[in-house]
């Protein structure tokens, strides 16, 4: 039998399962860490740089068959770039990531079996 | 229930008591009467009427049962139409599950969770009182069907393409989607608003896992709830354009695959039946403890399992689609993750009966219905098991054999479970007991009648008989346990008013204590009723089982003996005084004579560590809870005419709708979550909240329209 | 806390009552524990050895919490009992187990769902086209077509093509196999071979509308020259009735009336809402499988086929008691 | 869903006072509570955007298809009018973390013009593909177009009426420097709205059926 010591007294950290640690970087804003308005501005020009090419690759038809991959790089890119960056993800709470990405993945997960069995990728 | 009719209300002592009630004037807690439950945004009271109103759609999702019964019970039988009995079980299924167990898992939740976790309301109270309205608008509007021309009859699940305008003309569907779309609104605020309280609202001290285990299982729930929400509501939107804008979704004809419906519909329905059961288990790990008079055998593993079926819950949905020819692969993978849900499961079926396994077990009403649940619990997960058996569900599917599963893991499951927390918590909430030897009448008939009623379905579907068929012929060999379930059935329901008579002939019975049970957890420590602000001082949490650890500790061979027993009495007594003293509500006296009205270990000890023992008063008047507001009724109202407007395509009806539901939400939005004429942080904040912009700082924000 | 032992006692009676009544039930011709072919066979083989692994746990299980609450009660003794928090090994151990057991189960399960998806050799091809509320076969290699009663020869595979008109339905013979969906819009597949003479009750088990409790059907396991019989007769033309005579009555009428705008009758019409009359005598029971063929009854579906059968898709067509006398006249000569 | 302003009570604690974090994990409840709705979502998101990729490719045929329709041209400039307002969107609650009102509600403004700017937008694409005789009723990639589309323009839409009341509260003083949370948690929604476009735009618009 665990002792009641082992059981109680142990100290069990916040992070188990769905949430952040009680003092998980949280608190205080964190306005300072996040970027300035320069760098917001810069990460704007990247995004919009990508948009660009994007739109490029689309009607080069060189590309044609790797159309789809590097379409679907980008996209991923300036999701977590906005994700990250704008909505200060990259700085904010472990446990504002873990909701977030709790939905993203599940999200992933379960529409990506459900288009499988309508045989969605060999058609 | 008379609960209602004499609510604890009393004003918080910061009001000025001399306030007439204008309607255009903003509500305080000084309001009275109908319009204190209409604007208020305690937990508490939100809670009893989430409870109240779940119960009185019990015993509608009841009668219809018994209507089903009725017409069943004998071959051929003409006592509903056709249409009619395809009307009745399906509102009796929509009922049920959208009406009852989730409400009234709710109102546990939204009563209790706080409480548990030491905070003084949920993290959103407006948000918690919108959920209720909307709900009740939800289920007024599903059920103003039977009024208007029909009820939903396409079964609780409500299939494409025989849900399509082409094959379900008139509105009966309609008032199904419109009304479940209503309801996920409601879950959705309730699930972000509980995820937010357990997280952020815990007393100091509180780690997670010193959480009560109802307070894990009903966040895993809610998170369940969280995501399975938008799912159930993007199928019902696809459903709605299809048939009120002639969109082809569902709509073999364009070419669609009607199957996406049933994928849709049970990646939500699948977790939904976990949030129909997290909550009962948590009920049941919270009560099987208290009467055993030892600790949850596994407190960690509980919790773990917990999660596990959470996650688990969202990789089976397809065993609901077994017939459909998904194709071998398919079937096998969803076969498997299916059966395996069985092992978390079954985890806590062992752990709990290791957890009575050498107690001290008192088999009072609480407990037997806890024990009941284990015991019927177990055979409708065994028949889930023998439905993954995929060549063996190909001939259960869609049998009775299905309905004996769901309603033994529905009935025997969640319902065992949700009464088990209803004579557990009565006393907390009401400050009296239930007769204890009414309850355990009503615990035996429950159990005789429903394994009765639900018993035979198992052969019945292993017989052949199909499920939702509104008549059978004769010499089917169905007869016989046809009109046995008719029988039990009606056991049931005797047993049902017995509970109702219960509650009406307890009401005058004494005053309970804190701690009528000799219980574990800090809902305990606490009024019965609580005051509405629940903790006068903020307890410190210092071990799981808080409660019980202020009141026992263990000697060298692990048994539990009381710390002090002198002071504890001791103090409790004074701390009788003080509460009466500041609150004028006698819930401090009649400690004492809860001893006989119950087999519970002494009432008194426990409530005297309580953080409010004494010299507290002077705290009280600092004490301001966020105050009554209308908005939160009065938006939900306007849900229910957008759905009008768009069933009776009146669209004009269906904007005014959406404005009323604008107006409502800015307006709410505008107002400081408490009223300005208390002295009160809202106007302008004081710094030393801003780092997390926490609290009623940051009210005005427009943002209440984000949906 | 005698009343707990009745309890179980009550509890374990119903349950071998139930299975003992359940598996020798003569009088029950719809169920699924007395098959009568392979595919039927093979799934009570897989499924009888689990539902006795769910037996031991059930009597383990509710075993453990009677004797509990019973052994553990409260004897009002001043000691309380030893506060155990836990036990990982015993934990982990009822962890395992049942995931052991259910291994045991899975494996034995997706072999047999491959194993039931194999197409057979030699089969004898039917599209069975499923209608609100009401089945439609067609043999497509033997060029015949029949309604509700669905005739196979002994066993010979037959390799059953589902599609659906309307709604989705499921078919279902049990004591052949297991069901499938008709889902519109999509071409299921599913094959049953009967290995035993005999007429085997099946019926739709997806509820699709006001009459799915209706919408019955019929298996007929015949030997093959039984069945090669049948065959031959359906492929036969249409009976003509002698000029003059009540029938022929019938059969203007049967033109007049608009039933050839919705059935088939070889040489007559070629309907296609509805079932298909050219050899309707052929059949005992019709609409659904729910009505035995006769005179009296056939008269009462053309009185008000709604009304018989709720929600029926054929209308109420409001015949005089002396049209609906000839129709039935014409009727009886569809043989 | 709806997330209104938090009514947080333990900041009534008079322990508070002493300087506990107001909150367990001593984050915003607002905050966590728009973390979690936006986690929720995206499973609604993923079931629209699923529908769309299973169906738009499921029409009858020869009726009409993405390639008829489409105007990449146009629909990339709105998709970057988007892009951008998250920008400005940024800017603003730097802005207003520095105290500075003013440009607070010149870069909110900017936001929801560009927010608007891109909602006409679709209303063009939407009446030209109307014209062009693509309504929800005509086939699979109708229906899966308009109702993908037109959630994410209510979203957007939505969100316009948020930055609104934002620069009305700012005008009317009632949007301290201390309260410049809830001008990000406005800005996570928007964020967001944008985030769904970025996926829409490559999986609808630029890979071809
Ligand atoms: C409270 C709700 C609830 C719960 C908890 C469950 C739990 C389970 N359900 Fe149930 N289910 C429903 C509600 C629920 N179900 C409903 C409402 C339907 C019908 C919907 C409709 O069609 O209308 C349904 C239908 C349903 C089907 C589809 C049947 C069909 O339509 O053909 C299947 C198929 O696999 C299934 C499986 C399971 C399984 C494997 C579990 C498991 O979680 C059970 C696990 C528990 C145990 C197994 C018992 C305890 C375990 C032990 C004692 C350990 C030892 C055990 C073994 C080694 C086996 N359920
Ligand atoms: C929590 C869920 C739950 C609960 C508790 C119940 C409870 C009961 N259910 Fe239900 N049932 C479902 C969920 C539930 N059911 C679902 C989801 C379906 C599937 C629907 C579908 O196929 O779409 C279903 C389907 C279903 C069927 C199959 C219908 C069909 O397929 O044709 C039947 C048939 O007997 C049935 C019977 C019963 C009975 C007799 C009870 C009894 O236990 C009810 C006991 C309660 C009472 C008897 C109430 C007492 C009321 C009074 C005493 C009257 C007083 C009233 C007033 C004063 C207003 N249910
Ligand atoms: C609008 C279409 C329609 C018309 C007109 C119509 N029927 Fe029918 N008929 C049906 C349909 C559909 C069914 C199947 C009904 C069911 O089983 O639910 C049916 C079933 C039948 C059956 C039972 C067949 C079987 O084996 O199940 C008979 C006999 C029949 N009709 C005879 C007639 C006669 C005689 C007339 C003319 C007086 C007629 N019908 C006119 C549509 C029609
Ligand atoms: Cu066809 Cu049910
Ligand atoms: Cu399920």
């Amino acid at each position: 039998m665990a002792s009641e010591a082992e059981i109680e007294e142990t100290p069990v950290p916040d992070g188990g399962a769905v949430v952040g640690h009680a003092t998980d970087e949280a608190g205080a804003p964190h306005a300072h860490k996040h970027p300035t308005e320069g760098q917001y501005v810069l990460i704007a020009l990247f995004l919009a740089a990508l948009t660009a090419v994007e739109v490029a690759v689309y009607y080069i038809s060189a590309l044609k068959d790797l159309l789809v991959p590097i379409l679907l790089t980008f996209a991923i890119v300036k999701f977590t770039v906005v994700v990250a960056f704008f909505m200060h993800l990259r700085f904010d709470s472990r446990l504002f990531r873990r909701l977030f990405v709790l939905g993203l993945a599940l999200a992933i997960f379960v529409f990506t079996i459900v288009l499988t069995t309508f045989h969605f990728w060999s058609r | 229930m008379t609960i209602v009719t004499d609510p604890p209300a009393r004003p918080p002592v910061a009001q000025p008591p001399d306030q007439p009630v204008r309607l255009l004037r903003r509500p305080t807690g000084y309001t009275k009467g109908i319009w204190s439950w209409v604007t208020t945004v305690d937990h508490k009271k939100i809670g009893i009427m989430y409870g109240v109103t779940a119960f009185i759609f019990f015993l509608l999702g009841g009668l219809e049962a018994l209507m089903l019964r009725i017409q069943l019970g004998s071959p051929n039988n003409t006592f509903l139409s056709a249409d009619t009995y395809n009307q009745v079980f399906t509102m009796h299924g929509t009922t049920m599950i959208f009406l009852f167990v989730m409400p009234l898992s709710a109102a546990f939740a939204n009563y209790m969770i706080p409480i548990q976790i030491g905070a003084r309301d949920v993290a959103f109270p407006r948000l918690n009182a919108f959920g209720y309205w909307v709900f009740l608008v939800g289920g007024l509007f599903m059920y103003s069907s039977f009024i208007l021309g029909g009820a939903p009859n396409g079964g609780w699940f409500g299939y494409a393409p025989n849900t399509l305008k082409l094959y379900s003309p008139g509105h009966n569907i309609d008032f199904w989607v419109f009304g479940l779309q209503i309801l996920g609104i409601a879950s959705l605020t309730g699930a972000v608003n509980l995820i937010v309280t357990a997280i952020n609202m815990r007393a100091p001290g509180m780690s997670l896992f010193r959480m009560p285990i109802f307070t894990w299982m009903s966040l895993v729930a809610q998170f369940l709830l969280l995501f399975a929400i938008p799912v159930i509501t993007v199928a019902l939107f696809l459903l709605m354009f299809d048939r009120t804008f002639g969109a082809n979704f569902f709509n073999a004809q364009a070419g669609s695959d009607p199957l996406l419906w049933q994928h849709l519909f049970w990646l939500f329905g699948h977790p939904e039946v976990y949030i129909l059961i997290l909550p009962a288990m948590g009920i049941v790990s919270e009560v099987i403890p208290v009467f055993s008079r030892k600790p949850l055998f596994g407190y960690q593993v509980m919790v773990f399992s917990g999660i596990a079926i959470g996650f688990m819950g969202w990789g089976v949905w397809a065993h609901h689609m077994f017939a459909t020819g998904l194709g071998p692969v398919a079937t096998s993978a969803f076969s498997a993750s299916t059966m395996f849900i069985a092992v978390p499961t079954g985890v806590k079926i062992f752990n709990w009966l290791a957890t009575m396994w050498r107690g001290k077990i008192t088999a009072n009403a609480p407990m037997l219905f806890a024990v009941g649940f284990v015991a019927m619990f177990t055979i409708g997960g065994l028949s889930g098991v023998t439905h993954g058996v995929v060549p063996a569900d190909t001939q259960q599917t869609d049998t009775y054999y299905v309905v004996a599963h769901f309603h033994y893991v529905l009935f025997g499951g969640s319902v065992f479970g949700l009464f088990a927390g209803i004579f557990y918590w009565y006393p907390k909430v009401v400050g009296h007991m239930l007769s204890d030897k009414l309850g355990k009448i009503q615990f035996w008939l429950f159990l005789i009648g429903f394994n009765m009623t639900f018993g035979p379905f198992h052969i019945l579907g292993l017989q052949g008989m199909p499920r939702r068929i509104y008549t059978y012929p004769s010499h089917r060999g169905w007869d016989f346990w046809n009109m046995i379930s008719t029988i039990g059935s009606f056991v049931i329901a005797a047993a049902v008013l017995l509970f109702i008579y219960n509650v009406w002939s307890s009401r005058k019975n004494p005053k309970v204590g804190n701690d009528p049970w000799d219980a574990r957890t800090l809902e305990w420590s606490i009024p019965s009723p609580p005051p509405e602000y629940n903790f006068a001082e903020v307890p410190l949490v210092t071990a799981r089982d808080d409660l019980w650890h202020r009141k026992y500790t263990e000697d060298e061979n692990g048994r539990s003996i009381p710390r002090h027993p002198a002071d504890a009495a001791a103090e409790a007594d004074t701390e009788a005084v003080v509460r009466a003293a500041v609150t004028d509500e006698g819930s401090g006296d009649g400690d004492g004579s809860a001893d006989d009205a119950h087999e519970g270990g002494d009432a008194n000890d426990g409530d005297g560590h309580e953080a409010d023992g004494g010299g507290h008063e002077e705290h009280e008047p600092h004490i301001h809870m966020p105050s009554p507001s209308y908005w939160p009724a009065f938006t939900s109202i306007g849900l229910a005419v957008i759905c009008y407007g768009m069933i009776y395509r009146v669209w004009v009806v269906a904007i005014l709708g959406g404005l009323w539901v604008l107006g409502g939400l800015y307006a709410w939005s505008l107002e400081p979550a408490t009223a300005p004429d208390e002295p009160e942080l809202d106007t302008e904040p004081s710094t030393d909240l801003e780092p997390v912009g926490a609290g009623p700082a940051g009210s005005p924000d427009g943002d209440g329209g984000s949906d | 806390m005698s009343r707990t032992h009745r309890r179980v006692r009550f509890g374990v009676i119903l349950a071998l009552a139930a299975l003992a009544v359940a598996a020798c039930s003569p009088n029950a011709p719809q169920t699924t524990l007395d098959p009568q072919g392979p595919n039927a066979r093979t799934i009570s083989h897989l499924i009888n050895p689990v539902f006795w692994v769910a037996g031991v746990v059930f009597v383990l299980v509710e075993g453990m919490a009677v004797i509990f609450v019973i052994k553990y009660r409260n004897r009002g003794d001043a000691q309380e009992p030893v506060q155990i928090h836990g036990n990982s090994r015993l934990e982990v151990g009822w962890t395992l187990i049942p995931a052991a057991i259910l291994v045991a189960v899975a494996i034995p399960t997706i072999a047999t769902i491959f194993k039931l998806s194999h197409k057979p050799a030699h089969a004898i091809n039917v599209t069975v086209t499923a209608h609100q509320w009401w089945w439609e076969y067609n043999y497509p290699d033997l060029g015949v077509t029949t309604a509700n009663e669905l005739h196979m020869p002994l066993n010979q595979p037959l390799e059953v093509t589902l599609i659906g008109a309307d709604v989705i339905h499921s078919f279902w013979v049990p004591a052949l196999a297991g069901k499938q969906d008709v889902v519109p819009g999509r071409i299921n597949h599913m094959n049953m071979t009967g290995d035993k003479v005999g007429t085997f009750l099946g019926q739709c088990t997806e509820f699709c509308g006001a009459s799915h409790a209706n919408m019955r059907l019929k298996a007929m396991v015949q030997s093959p020259q039984d069945f090669q019989s049948w065959v031959d007769s359906q492929r036969q033309a249409a009976a003509t009735p002698p000029a003059g005579s009540p029938a022929d009555g019938g059969l203007t009428l049967f033109t007049s009336k608009g039933c050839s705008g919705c059935h088939t009758v070889q040489g007559v019409s070629d309907g296609k809402v509805g079932p298909n009359l050219t050899h309707l005598q052929s059949r005992t029971s019709f609409a659904g499988a729910i009505f035995a063929m006769n005179p009296d009854n056939l008269s009462t579906w053309l009185k008000n086929p709604p009304g018989v059968k709720p929600g029926s898709k054929m209308p109420n067509l409001n015949l005089s008691g002396d049209e609906i006398t000839k129709l039935v006249a014409y009727l009886e000569t569809l043989k | 869903m709806v997330i209104t302003a938090s009514e947080g009570s333990h900041t009534e604690d008079p322990a508070i006072a002493e300087g506990h974090p107001p909150t367990s994990t001593g984050l915003s409840n607002e905050k966590v509570a728009m973390w979690a709705f936006l986690g929720s979502e995206c499973l609604l998101f993923g079931a629209l955007i699923s529908v769309y990729l299973l169906f738009k490719g499921q029409s009858q045929p020869n009726t009409i298809t993405p390639k008829n329709v489409y105007d990449i041209p146009f629909t990339s400039v709105s998709s970057f009018v988007l892009l951008m307002s998250s920008l400005t969107m940024v800017l603003a609650l730097a802005a207003i973390q520095r105290g500075d009102h003013r440009r607070l509600r010149i870069w909110v403004l900017t936001t929801a013009l560009l927010g608007a700017t891109f909602v006409a937008g679709q209303m063009y694409e939407f009446t030209t593909f109307y014209s062009k005789g693509l309504k929800i009723s005509t086939n699979l990639f109708g229906s899966s177009f308009f109702v993908l589309t037109g959630f994410h323009g209510a979203h957007v839409t939505i969100g316009i009426l948020m930055l609104l009341s934002l620069w009305n509260l700012s005008v009317r003083g009632k949007l301290p420097a201390n309260r410049s949370e809830t001008v990000e948690l406005v800005g996570l929604y928007w964020h967001f709205v944008d985030i769904v476009w970025i996926i829409i735009f490559t999986l609808v618009y630029l890979i071809p059926s």
